[in-house]
């Protein structure tokens, strides 16, 4: 099939049906609603379930109940709803669950806005709800991206029985661009679902899904065996880009959609004879450290760029344990940094020394 | 040797686990009731139960079906979600009165709305068990709790909640029946409604929810055979046992 | 070397999201890089709208344009926020028949078309953005009335497929206010 | 000590650390752990040291399952109220509400001379500082106990500040309450590390934390 225009919410959910997903349930939120949309128009088509929940609390315990009965489940929201869903994100990382959420990011707090936003990126890479746990969390910076990472992450989310969360912003869920949904993806090497209540109990013992272990003993040894599973994401699993890095004086920081306007500020600086590189986080959890273990000795500052008043600079920080200075440049309340913005912050951190 | 001959048997539908409740709760009763109607409606082997959060959270254990243990309140969207997944399963949700008439009373009556194919046994003893005795929707005026250590008042807190006259409301849940099991009368009686209960959902016949009047005698703090008395004398009067509706049975007229 | 950047700009409901879109699918057929970004919202439904179109032979990056090649403004609103941003030398495709008299900047292009009056000349005036389109391809010469039309055959289906002549006259119209005024 | 000493007072009066003190000093048969209000601070955190001493823990909770917030009362501690031969300590949940558990076994008490329900005061707690607040909370966990309290506990201490003016200042307190309700001071508690100098109303309890430490 050759390349096709999409929306992005669109483009995510048939990525998510091209993936096999067998039910998806949430709820409407601005600006994701093109993707459970698309979503009631096809899945029907595929014999699979597609249900509009009373609440984005009842989406995700759907999503719960038919993860646990062996399903591949996707959910999508936006900001609130996100925020909202964090006791059922919770107990299926605490069930060991796969999902897959959309997370269609737009300003906060509260009720905030419903413009494009990075502002959930601690929500996200904390974990968000109650415990020790957190997500896979993926953050493409194109539709072409966003649906190649969608149709792996059902694969990522089964081979760690963890939910994945698909972090973009409403510049993506609302673009159109062209996309080919049949370039191959990484196909996950995956175990049977022995563990799922699936109702088909002939032959073999009673399954149990929970998240609750009384004994402190029991409690800690769970929380040890899910801690394996996110340091394994650690070690093997961090996932970026760098761009332009080998000759760079200077490296921006940013994922996502600000990524890509960094990307035309590059180009700009380079007009003008400055050397400026990036590194693009994909996975923001696990946080992306080895990248910059191969950030030149070229490289004398970094800007960290987000859509919000600043909250990966903090994991930036731990990684580049006090080597180079860093700095900020961010937009928030639903306003997409224009790339010339980047270009001035730059040329701004070179001329100061 | 001399010739024995069982007279009673535990439901194969039950595990060996001890029920974690206390002497006099009725729970026991109830589980019997949901093991046995599974049974004997030989659907035993495909049937998903889900925990709730309250007395009942460890019963995952205490059932031999597949189990799901659910968020509080979250049990009848846990269902819905497996129910659409697997058409084919029995899927039940077993609440008690905080975690279906409080906390999770959206999901019910939307599941009820969606008329989801699943059965919700509630169980209202009128008080929340195990956090220790606290006020529920379902608290009777004057009955004093650790959270209206006066009595429950109307102007304070209302008046207590009618899940099944308003769960039957609802245009599209199919059986609602409230019954008790305070004498072997009212267990037979209990049992058959919810077997019907079941049966309907075997048919694919949609929502049905069966509501137990239920006793707590360590937090309504009296023995046993008195807090049995004690829902007979008060809960009974203001929760009428009976079929609320039944659309099975409109189809048929 | 194709880099356009064109933002379409109008009140909601005057079709200025499609005229967009119609110029991504075009695009897309052709093999071309493309993003289309439409403003979202309340703004949307009665209020001003707006979309950002970026046709490239390069990679498209920042999806956000800030200083467009072209406009094509459907109302005076979108005029006051969007002319600020134009490229000097760049094109403004205006609808002259609701945004009359006034001053345009000198150093860009001005095609004033009379979109609404030729709509309505043709029958339906819902077809004024195909005359705003129309204007805008014969000024750029990107893609061809043919290429623009197989598009609609393409999207266009059921109800919809009834208007897809209309749209071709509607093009047409356009072209030619454009080559008459030059 | 009387065959069984059913022992209640207020959240952090120090209950259980008095029921544990007097259940390994006395070797009793049955611990009977009663505390369905609060899974933090209770007898069940030492299983394994009342396993060892030949006392049998009957835990208000779902068996081994510490500090888990799921309560029950066992059908299992009824049992020295029926078996005469039956020594026990039972350690009731705080406030009145924790008393209200005693019912499920009033029609197995038929007489009281072998009980003793005593009820723990530590005067630097604010609900039971004052004489007047003391004897409210006593009748008030007869009434849902349908038990009376036959004698009083003093544990006045702030932990390791207490000195022994402070456990005096309390017994004047409860020596008013005690002519009030015509009860005796059974007990008064002092901390091992207090050097005792003074003397007291009731027996001493020369106290080791015992389950605090676990946790403190």
């Amino acid at each position: 099939m050759a390349k096709v225009l999409m929306k992005g919410n669109e483009a995510m959910a048939l990525a998510a049906i091209k993936a096999g997903a067998d039910a998806f349930y949430g709820y409407p939120i601005t600006p994701q609603n093109e993707l459970p949309e698309y979503m009631s128009k096809h899945m029907k088509e595929h014999g699979r379930v597609f249900l509009q929940s009373e609440s984005e609390v009842a989406a995700i315990n759907m999503i719960y109940g038919a993860a646990g009965a062996g399903a591949r489940v996707i959910t999508s929201s936006s900001s609130p709803g996100i925020a909202l869903k964090q006791e059922g994100i919770s107990y299926m990382a605490g069930a060991e669950l796969p999902a897959v959420i959309v997370n269609v990011m737009r300003g906060g707090p509260g009720l905030g806005g419903i413009q494009p936003s990075q502002g959930d990126y601690k929500q996200i890479t904390r974990g968000g709800g109650n415990g020790d746990y957190y997500l896979y969390s993926l953050a493409p910076e194109s539709l072409q991206e966003a649906v190649d990472l969608i149709k792996e992450s059902f694969d990522i989310a089964d081979y760690f029985r963890n939910p994945v969360m698909i972090a973009v912003d409403g510049l993506i869920g609302q673009m159109m661009e062209p996309v080919d949904f049949e370039l191959e993806t990484p196909k996950w090497d995956l175990p049977k679902k022995t563990w799922a209540t699936d109702g088909n109990q002939k032959g073999r013992d009673k399954n149990i899904i929970n998240s609750l272990y009384l004994d402190p003993n029991d409690l800690e040894k769970h929380d040890l065996k899910l801690k394996k599973k996110y340091d394994e994401m650690k070690r093997d699993h961090q996932r970026y880009e760098l761009i332009n890095m080998d000759k760079a004086d200077i490296a921006i920081v940013a994922f996502g959609s600000t990524a890509r306007v960094c990307r035309t500020s590059i180009q700009l600086l380079e007009e003008e004879g400055i050397n400026c590189g990036m590194i693009r986080p994909i996975t923001i959890y696990p946080f992306p450290s080895k990248a910059f273990d191969e950030i030149p000795k070229s490289v004398k500052d970094l800007l960290v760029v987000e859509m919000n008043t600043g909250q990966m600079i903090d994991d930036v920080k731990i990684v580049n344990e006090g080597k180079l200075p860093i700095h900020f440049y961010g937009r928030s309340g639903g306003i997409v940094p224009e790339a010339e913005e980047i270009v001035e912050k730059v040329k701004e951190i070179m001329g100061g020394e | 040797m001399a010739k024995t001959k069982t007279i009673y048997e535990k439901s194969n539908g039950l595990s060996d686990a001890h029920l974690s409740y206390c002497p006099g709760c009725t729970h026991g009763i109830i589980h019997k009731l949901v093991a046995e109607c599974l049974v004997e409606l030989d659907v035993l082997d495909r049937t998903i139960g889900i925990s709730s959060v309250g007395c009942s959270a460890l019963n995952y254990d205490f059932f031999s079906c597949d189990m799901q243990q659910a968020a509080h309140g979250r049990a009848p969207a846990v269902a819905t979600g497996i129910k659409r997944v697997k058409p084919d399963s029995i899927v039940f949700t077993y609440q008690g009165d905080g975690d279906l008439a409080s906390i999770g009373i959206a999901e019910a009556i939307h599941a009820a709305h969606r008329g989801e194919n699943v059965t919700i046994v509630f169980v209202n003893n009128a008080i929340y068990g195990m956090t220790g005795g606290q006020m529920a929707p379902t608290t009777l005026i004057g009955q004093k709790t650790t959270t209206s250590p006066d009595g429950r008042e109307e102007a304070h807190s209302g008046l207590p909640l009618k899940i099944s006259e308003m769960m039957a409301t609802i245009p599209g849940a199919t059986y609602i029946e409230r019954v008790s099991v305070h004498n072997p009368k009212h267990v037979i009686k209990a049992k058959k409604a919810l077997k019907k209960a079941f049966e309907i959902q075997k048919n694919k016949q949609g929502f049905t929810l069966i509501e137990f009047i239920s006793t707590c005698p360590v937090n309504w703090g009296m023995k046993p055979k008195d807090a049995v008395d004690w829902a007979v004398d008060n809960m009974i009067p203001y929760y009428p046992l009976g079929v609320f509706k039944d659309k099975t049975n409109e189809e048929a007229n | 070397m194709l880099d356009e950047k064109l933002i379409v700009a109008g009140f909601g409901g005057q079709g200025v999201m499609l005229t967009g879109q119609l110029l991504s699918y075009c695009a897309t057929n052709k093999d071309i890089n493309t993003l289309w970004f439409p403003s979202y919202g309340p703004e949307t439904r009665g209020g001003t709208a707006n979309c950002s179109v970026t046709i490239s032979d390069e990679t498209v990056n920042s999806p956000v344009i800030s200083k467009p090649d072209s406009l094509m403004i459907f109302n005076k609103p979108s005029l006051a926020k969007f002319m600020p941003k134009l490229k000097k030398d760049g094109n403004l495709v205006v609808n002259a028949s609701l945004v009359k008299d006034l001053d345009f900047r000198e150093d860009v292009n001005v095609y004033e078309i009379e979109a609404n009056d030729i709509a309505l000349k043709l029958g339906n005036l819902k077809a004024a953005n195909m005359v705003m389109l129309g204007a805008y391809l014969a000024i750029t010469k990107i893609f061809t009335n043919k290429e623009i039309v197989a598009v609609m055959k393409e999207k266009f289906t059921g109800e919809k497929a009834q208007f897809i002549d209309l749209n071709k006259q509607a093009l047409e119209a356009g072209k030619k206010a454009v080559e008459t005024s030059a | 000590m009387k065959r069984i000493t059913i022992i209640a007072g207020h959240y952090g009066s120090g209950k259980s650390e008095i029921c544990t003190n007097l259940a390994f000093k006395h070797k009793v048969d049955y611990i009977v752990d009663l505390d369905i209000i609060n899974p933090y601070f209770r007898t069940r955190s030492l299983h394994q040291e009342f396993e060892d001493a030949g006392i049998h823990l009957v835990e208000s909770t779902i068996k081994k399952k510490l500090s888990s917030d799921l309560p029950y009362i066992s059908g299992e501690s009824a049992i020295p109220f029926l078996n005469k031969e039956l020594t026990a300590i039972y350690d009731l949940g705080g406030t009145e509400n924790g008393g209200r558990v005693l019912i499920q076994f009033s029609d197995k008490i038929d007489h009281f001379e072998d009980i003793d329900l005593l009820y723990v005061v530590n005067i630097f707690r604010m609900e039971t500082n004052t004489v007047a607040k003391i004897v409210k909370s006593i009748k008030n966990l007869e009434n849902e106990a349908q038990l009376k309290v036959t004698g009083l506990i003093n544990n006045t201490n702030l932990l390791k500040e207490t000195t022994e003016e402070m456990i005096k200042e309390g017994e004047t307190i409860l020596t008013s309450v005690a002519k009030e309700l015509d009860l005796p001071i059974v007990y008064t508690v002092i901390h091992e590390s207090l050097d005792q100098q003074k003397d007291y109303s009731g027996k001493v309890i020369r106290l080791k934390r015992l389950i605090a430490d676990k946790f403190l």
